[in-house]
């Protein structure tokens, strides 16, 4: 490598009230390589990727992009300069088209005045091919799953001739197939001679794609090597500084009375005849693909949804969800699958956040509040859940994904619920906060409740799974033993 | 998704600087200086008891409309139909005053008249709040268009009754929750206070004024978190029509007469009161005593320049500019606080 | 004797030709008589606001206050603690005011009002349809010349006919016009309007005016030159009256004076001033006679 | 094509039809070409107005300063023209009304791009401020004889007709200007690169600021826009009343807000349609001239405004809250 790399960082810094997000990072990304960022939730790994779009402006250092160098960029020269970035959130527009939010940037750089429905509708069409998906172009993307969403970004960034193509765990929400054509099209990118410089923390993704892994903790470099210099546990020691095991749930007892019994439950189409039961300690997970109607039902056991026919039985008691409140009532909790629309008040205080689920528990006959309480028991389970925050009173919105995670998390288990939904509780969370949250879910089976978990992650439902319920278009078609199937073949099950 | 007036971070506020950087500190400053400019400029018809006592007169009847604005305003809403509730509720009052007591009756009968007229009033207030509150919640129209259209019918329900003229004729005591005083404090003054405590309590301090900061933040998380949202917007704009109703009766009492079109120049008055007090008009945060350091500000510049025969064309000039330099000073210290 | 006062006119709305016409009596009054008499107003029509305008002047301890109560009710909570700060306080358009001095009115509301449907009917020939037209129904003196001028038709012109009921235009020309339009659609024979807001005329001579109707209907109204001169001309309107204000701005300010003096207004007494020679007393009440007619032919005498 | 019962404008067609149907059924008068060409003139001011606002909506802001441009701009043009005592055709009147329309939006943009303020703050200061100003130093006096120009403008008659009685009806040329306005301004929103780009910040700016636009360079041109559609309505309104009065418009902003709402514009930017918008407009202006032909009496006349405006709402809205329901 004698050639000048395509995109040098020199001692970028660059700290958020008070807290110091990047100090002094450099490293560089020459022209065609894949270039890893691993680091924990918090690290900084987001903030360095706005830096280079230009989103933010650094404290200190400079950018310099094929020998030119700048203090600072603004999201229109980054762009100029080739760099396309598809974002931790996707940086959409809700209310346009799939085919407008794929085009945009390229009719923005084409410097056509006047746009035209057929040319943006052809360049969509040819993007989504390329990344091997179909999605209707004309739905809103405001309608769509997240993984959708998640694919329509990654098609945008590919819409411009980029020399580097900068992805903040892009496959975080897809599924293995989905994946599998992404790190496809990373490998011919990189062949036309575009750089990629990849965030994720399916660490597997990482060694199958990358030339160089850059590690970053607390906002320091601290190693840049190529790729084969590390395995998997030595970038996993890297990026936190500790050793991980799978945390496996107790086995419960089969007999008990089940706590959850859904029986022949159907809602217009999209799900049809599901029966289940859970029982007290027992970890249930819910496999399927995109669309196979995971979510839904679990917004039908939330109350969210509601049903065409069927019943749902608490502690053997029928209950009527109508709404989350009864479902909050009958002792259901649920996190949601997005925590940055539906599951977190982003403005709001950690506290309030944490709090919000159980006012009731903490005010008086007059609806008095008791603030010390509810204050007191914010501060307990930040420390319990090991969420880095310097206090309860800062916006949600300046903690890292996985921390904001644990939040939504912590709302839950303050709940003390009896059966407790999670939808891709680990999506976007490094896998010390993995570790952790698998250690908390284990710890919830240990103490009777009912867990229902919803992954892609296939290793994470073999691994902490008692069962594995398989869902294809609205039905459970099998019923797996949790360990008794390795991830390769649960992956084909799902997708026969 | 986030509207840009996002909040400043709720850090506790340590020092000068802190105070000068929050908005309250910034608002208290702002009070401050009009308040100097103003004694400077006429010392001897400004700091005198009887202009203080007339601003105390003056303020309140506004400022509980902004504090049942503000409510709305904090669930991301926003309550046009204030001033005809008050109307409304003031029409109800007086023609009971009128019909069953009159001006001539003192003692129980006064008295009793009164207290009934009173809690008709408030009763009207929370039917009508009840109202705008199923209306949006359940049916799921905007505020703005709800109250829009509810405010048009609560004060056509006023004209219609009265005919468009005014109701005159109550007990001499009533003229005693506008006009009297208590140890010195203007009784209009002591109303505001009492519901401007109750506000505070109730947001800061009770369940349900957290829920509605939580909804106005992100009303798809809170239904996602088992807020009831419905039981939320009801009640609050049910609160927002009590007060609504207060500031009714304090109007009416302060102009002996109710009628229809009272007051209907603090409809936009007390958006803009809310807005200048740090109301965020997405919903989410605000302060009571931001509003009411507004409303203050608002008063000693409009009581000074009176005293300066200022046209009132150039006040609205001033309020305006004013607005918008708080919000430019404001803006300046977010950014740099930002680098 | 010498002494010079602090007279305050408060008037419902700053800005508009009429009160603009009005400060010009009360700025020649002290111009005339040396006293500081000025006027102020509010910047939107809205009672409230004319209260916290007699508060800031009891504050500062005017002489006198002259008022033109946007709702004369509201106010007599305020005027009463002006009196009880020793204020002298004369009103104008308010004759069932009660916590004043002095109330001067041009002429008697009810006359007012039949004075326009005596011109109307004759106008109109003694039958047909014709409508009314009110700033606000909220207004009192407007209903009130309205309602007189009803009373009026029906005792004397019986072939007339008043179709719908008061239209309201806010004291917007811009409603005033669609509400002709829409009477004219809904009752397509009216012939005659009265209207009682300044602009009310001139909205429904403009909407007569395009649909050529200007000569064959009757316009009635309180205007003031400025505004409905045009239509005047043209013959859509056809007889508009006013009192001048700057006259009644005038004659306030000197009452309020003689009060401050220690003298009081007697029966038929001369205060100097045109229509106001020989006024009359009602309880509190002086009345002048102070309205003008105007027609295209005199309308060039009345510049404002 | 499929009719779509869940659209606002849909819904909101339906209740115009009603009205429509409702009142001829009370008055078969009102099926008549005056009736028709009396709204059509009735909604030319208001129908620009929303225009506006529409754009300001779909941008994520809001603006509800128009209406004191409009008088700002339609007085000060008039008053500059009365003194000056120059005749100018009316097409130069409407260009300086335009022209200072567009500085007093750039006013409202120097402070939400430049300074990045709200924008319901930063109009409500406007809105204050403009007519203060107007009010102070330029002038409060009504201005009845306005120049030549504008009683030209307001003679031009582009239809017209003769009732069985020999009356005129006329629909005036002032028309096509709100013929153009949503013309342009349709054109603009959907055809142009700057259009989608007004879309796009309205449904997320961060998003927008990220993939390169430049969201202040698009504020500039939404509000200076406005201003431009405000000064233009301002004019077009004083002419055909043939009056300047400056205390006029002042007061419509929140009805006009409204009315865009109802035809389906977000609050909270990024949706909003010209159909819709226009569509609104007509249900307002319908419900408000009607009234009478109903034969309602003018003291309940705005409640039963204010019914119509629940009505007109409600079951968009409602129709709209179920299906996001059973969306989940
Ligand atoms: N706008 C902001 N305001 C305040 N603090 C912020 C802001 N954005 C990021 N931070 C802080 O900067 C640090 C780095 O955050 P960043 O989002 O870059 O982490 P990350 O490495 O991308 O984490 P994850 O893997 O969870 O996405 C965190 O401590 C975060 O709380
Ligand atoms: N919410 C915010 N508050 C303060 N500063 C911001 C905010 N968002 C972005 N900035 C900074 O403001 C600057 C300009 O941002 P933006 O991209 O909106 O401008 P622009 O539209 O490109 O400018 P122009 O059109 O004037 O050339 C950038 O430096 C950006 O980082
Ligand atoms: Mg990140
Ligand atoms: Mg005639």
């Amino acid at each position: 490598m004698t050639e000048a790399p395509l995109i040098r960082l020199d001692a970028i810094s660059k700290s958020f009230a008070g807290v110091q997000a990047l100090n002094g990072v450099s490293f560089s990304i020459g022209a065609g390589q894949v270039v890893c960022l691993a680091g924990e939730n918090g690290s900084g790994k987001s903030t360095l990727i706005k830096i280079l779009a230009g989103v933010e402006k650094p404290d200190g250092g400079q950018v310099t992009i094929e020998g030119e160098s700048f203090p600072a960029l603004d999201p229109r020269v980054s762009v100029a300069r080739g760099i396309q970035v598809i974002y931790q959130d996707f940086a959409l527009f809700p209310n346009l088209t799939v085919a407008e939010n794929i085009a945009f940037s390229a009719e923005l750089a084409s410097g056509h005045r006047l746009v035209n429905r057929r040319r943006i509708k052809t360049l969509a069409e040819t993007l989504l091919k390329r990344i091997a998906v179909d999605i209707p172009l004309d739905a809103r993307v405001e309608t769509l799953a997240v993984a959708d969403k998640q694919l329509v970004a990654i098609a945008r960034a590919l819409a411009l001739d980029a020399r580097l193509v900068i992805m903040d765990e892009p496959t975080t929400a897809l599924t293995e197939r989905e994946v599998q054509s992404l790190l496809a099209i990373i490998r011919r990118l990189k062949a036309a001679g575009v750089a990629v410089l990849f965030v994720s923390h399916k660490l597997a993704e990482v060694f199958e794609v990358c030339e160089k892994i850059v590690v970053i903790r607390n906002g320091h470099v601290v190693s840049d090597k190529p790729a084969a210099e590390f395995n998997l546990d030595s970038l996993a020691f890297h990026m936190t500084g500790r050793h991980f095991e799978m945390t496996v749930a107790r086995a419960f007892d089969p007999e008990a009375a089940p706590i959850l019994e859904v029986a022949g439950l159907g809602r217009d189409g999209a799900l049809r005849d599901i029966d289940f039961a859970l029982r007290p300690g027992e970890v249930l997970g819910i496999a399927g693909l995109l669309g196979s109607g995971r979510t839904q039902l679990a917004k039908a056991l939330f109350g969210l949804l509601p049903m065409d026919s069927g019943e749902i039985r608490v502690d053997g008691e029928k209950v009527a969800l109508a709404s989350p409140l009864d479902a909050i009532a009958a002792g259901i909790g649920y996190v949601p699958e997005d925590r940055l629309t539906e599951g977190l008040f982003l403005s709001q205080s950690i506290a309030r956040n944490i709090a919000v689920g159980r006012l009731d528990a903490f005010s008086g006959p007059l609806g008095w509040l008791d603030r010390d309480g509810l204050g007191g028991e914010a501060r307990d389970w930040l420390k319990r859940l090991n969420v880095a925050a310097p206090n309860a009173e800062v916006p949600v919105k300046s903690l890292s994904g996985g921390n904001q995670q644990r939040v939504v998390l912590a709302r839950w288990l303050a709940g003390s619920p009896r059966i407790l939904i999670l939808n891709g509780p680990t999506v976007g969370v490094d896998i010390g906060s993995k570790a952790d949250i698998h250690g908390i879910i284990a710890d919830l089976a240990e103490r009777r409740l009912g867990v229902v978990v919803i992954s892609d992650d296939l290793p994470e439902l073999i691994g902490c799974c008692h069962r594995i319920l398989v869902m294809k278009a609205g039905q459970i078609v099998e019923e797996i033993p949790g360990g008794s199937i390795d991830a390769g073949e649960l992956a084909a099950r799902l997708a026969s | 998704m986030n509207k840009p007036t996002a909040p400043r971070t709720a850090g506790q506020s340590r020092g000068i600087q802190a105070l000068l950087s929050s908005e309250i500190g910034q608002l208290s400053v702002l009070t401050v200086i009009i308040f100097g400019v103003m004694a400077a400029l006429d010392p001897s018809r400004f700091l005198t008891m009887g202009n203080f006592s007339s601003m105390a007169f003056q303020f309140p009847e506004f400022a509980i409309l902004s504090l049942a604005m503000m409510l709305s305003m904090m669930t991301g809403g926003i309550d046009l139909s204030v001033v005809g509730v008050s109307n409304l509720a003031a029409v109800i009052a007086a023609l009971l005053l009128s019909t069953l007591a009159g001006p001539q009756a003192v003692g129980l009968v006064g008295g009793g008249t009164i207290a009934l007229a009173i809690a008709a009033a408030l009763l009207v207030g929370t039917v009508c709040g009840l109202l705008n509150g199923i209306v949006i919640g359940i049916f799921g129209l905007p505020p703005i268009l709800a109250t829009l259209g509810s405010g048009l019918i609560f004060t056509g329900l006023a004209v219609a009754i009265t005919g468009g003229s005014a109701v005159l004729g109550f007990p001499a005591a009533f003229a005693f929750l506008g006009n009297g005083a208590i140890v010195g404090v203007p009784m209009p003054l002591i109303v505001f206070i009492v519901v401007a405590v109750i506000v505070w309590l109730v947001l800061e301090r009770t369940a349900l004024g957290l829920r509605i900061q939580m909804l106005g933040t992100n009303p798809l998380a809170a239904r996602f978190a088992g807020i009831d949202d419905l039981a939320v917007t009801v009640r609050t704009y049910l609160l927002s029509g009590i007060f609504s109703a207060s500031a009714g009766l304090v109007i009416m009492s302060r102009a002996n007469s109710a009628k229809a079109d009272y007051g209907s120049s603090y409809l936009l008055l007390s958006i803009l009161i809310c807005v200048l007090g740090g109301i965020n008009p997405y919903g989410g945060f605000g302060r009571v005593a931001g509003l009411v350091l507004a409303v203050l500000s608002l008063q000693f510049l409009s009581s000074g320049l009176n005293m300066l025969q200022v046209s009132n064309f150039a006040k609205e000039l001033i309020w305006g500019g004013l607005l918008l330099a708080v919000m430019v000073a404001n803006g300046i210290q977010f950014r740099r606080k930002r680098r | 004797q010498d002494k010079k006062y602090n007279i305050v006119t408060v008037v419902k709305i700053s800005g508009i030709q009429w009160f603009n016409r009005m400060e010009e009596g009360v700025k020649k009054f002290a111009a005339d008589t040396g006293n500081n008499a000025y006027q102020v107003g509010p910047a939107k029509a809205d009672a409230q606001l004319q209260v916290q305008l007699l508060e800031d002047a009891i504050a500062q301890k005017v002489d006198a206050i002259t008022v033109v109560p946007f709702a004369p009710e509201a106010l007599e909570p305020v005027l009463k603690k002006a009196m009880d700060a020793g204020i002298k306080v004369v009103s104008h358009e308010a004759s069932t005011i009660s916590n004043v001095d002095w109330d001067i009115e041009a002429f008697k509301n009810a006359a007012y009002g039949e004075h326009f449907m005596k011109k109307l009917g004759e106008c109109m020939g003694g039958k047909g349809e014709y409508a009314v037209f009110v700033g606000s129904l909220t207004s009192k003196s407007h209903n009130e010349w309205v309602d007189a001028a009803i009373a009026y038709q029906k005792a004397n012109f019986p072939d007339m006919k008043m179709v719908g009921s008061k239209n309201e235009t806010n004291d917007d020309q811009q409603q005033a016009y669609a509400k002709t339009q829409e009477l004219l659609r809904a009752f397509p024979n009216v012939r005659g309007f009265e209207g009682s807001a300044s602009t009310d005329v001139a909205g429904i001579g403009l909407a007569l005016e395009e649909r050529g109707m200007g000569d064959d209907t009757c316009v009635v109204g309180t205007s003031l030159p400025s505004i409905a001169a045009q239509y005047l001309d043209t013959g859509s309107v056809d007889m508009i009256s006013f009192w001048d204000p700057s006259l009644a701005g005038y004659a306030m300010n000197k009452i309020a004076v003689m009060l401050l003096d220690g003298k009081a207004p007697t029966e038929g007494m001369d205060l100097g001033i045109p229509g106001y020679e020989k006024v009359s007393l009602d309880g509190k009440v002086i009345y002048g006679q102070a309205w003008v007619d105007v027609t295209k032919d005199n309308a060039k005498d009345y510049p404002f | 094509m499929k009719i779509d019962w869940t659209r606002n404008e849909t819904l909101v067609f339906l209740v115009v039809v009603a009205f429509c149907v409702l009142t001829t059924a009370v008055d078969p008068a009102f099926l008549s070409l005056p009736t028709l060409f009396d709204l059509l003139r009735n909604s030319i001011v208001t129908g620009i107005f929303a225009i506006g606002v529409l754009l300001v909506l779909i941008s994520g802001g809001i603006d509800v300063s128009f209406t004191a441009i409009a008088a700002f701009a339609m007085y000060t043009t008039t008053l500059t023209l009365v003194k000056l005592g120059i005749d100018v055709p009316w097409y130069g009147i409407f260009a300086l009304s335009i022209l200072i329309g567009t500085g007093l939006g750039l006013v409202n943009a120097v402070f939400i791009a430049g300074f990045r303020l709200p924008t319901l703050i930063v109009t409500l200061g406007t809105l204050s401020a403009f007519r203060g100003f107007l009010l102070t130093f330029v002038g409060s006096q009504l201005i009845s004889n306005v120049p030549a120009g504008m009683r030209d403008f307001s003679r031009l008659t582009m239809l017209r007709g003769t009732t069985s009685e020999g009356y005129f009806y006329s629909l005036p040329w002032a028309f096509v200007a709100l013929v153009l306005v949503v013309a342009g301004t349709w054109f603009l929103l959907n055809k142009t690169l700057l259009g989608r780009k007004i879309f796009a910040i309205g449904g997320s700016s961060d998003s927008a600021r990220r993939i390169g636009i430049g969201v202040r360079g698009v504020q500039v041109f939404v509000y200076a826009y406005v201003g431009a559609l405000s000064g233009l309505a301002g004019i077009i309104h004083a002419s055909l009343a043939r009056v300047a009065n400056p205390f006029d418009l002042v007061g419509l902003e929140l009805s006009v807000i409204a009315a865009v709402v109802l035809g389906g514009a977000r609050l909270t930017g990024g949706y909003g349609t010209i159909t819709g918008t226009l569509l609104g407009v007509a249900l307002i202006v319908l419900v408000s001239n009607s009234l009478i032909l109903l034969g309602i009496p003018s003291t309940w006349q705005s409640v039963v405004i204010g019914a119509l405006i629940l009505l007109g709402t409600g079951l968009p809205a409602y129709q709209a809250k179920r299906a996001a329901l059973r969306a989940g």
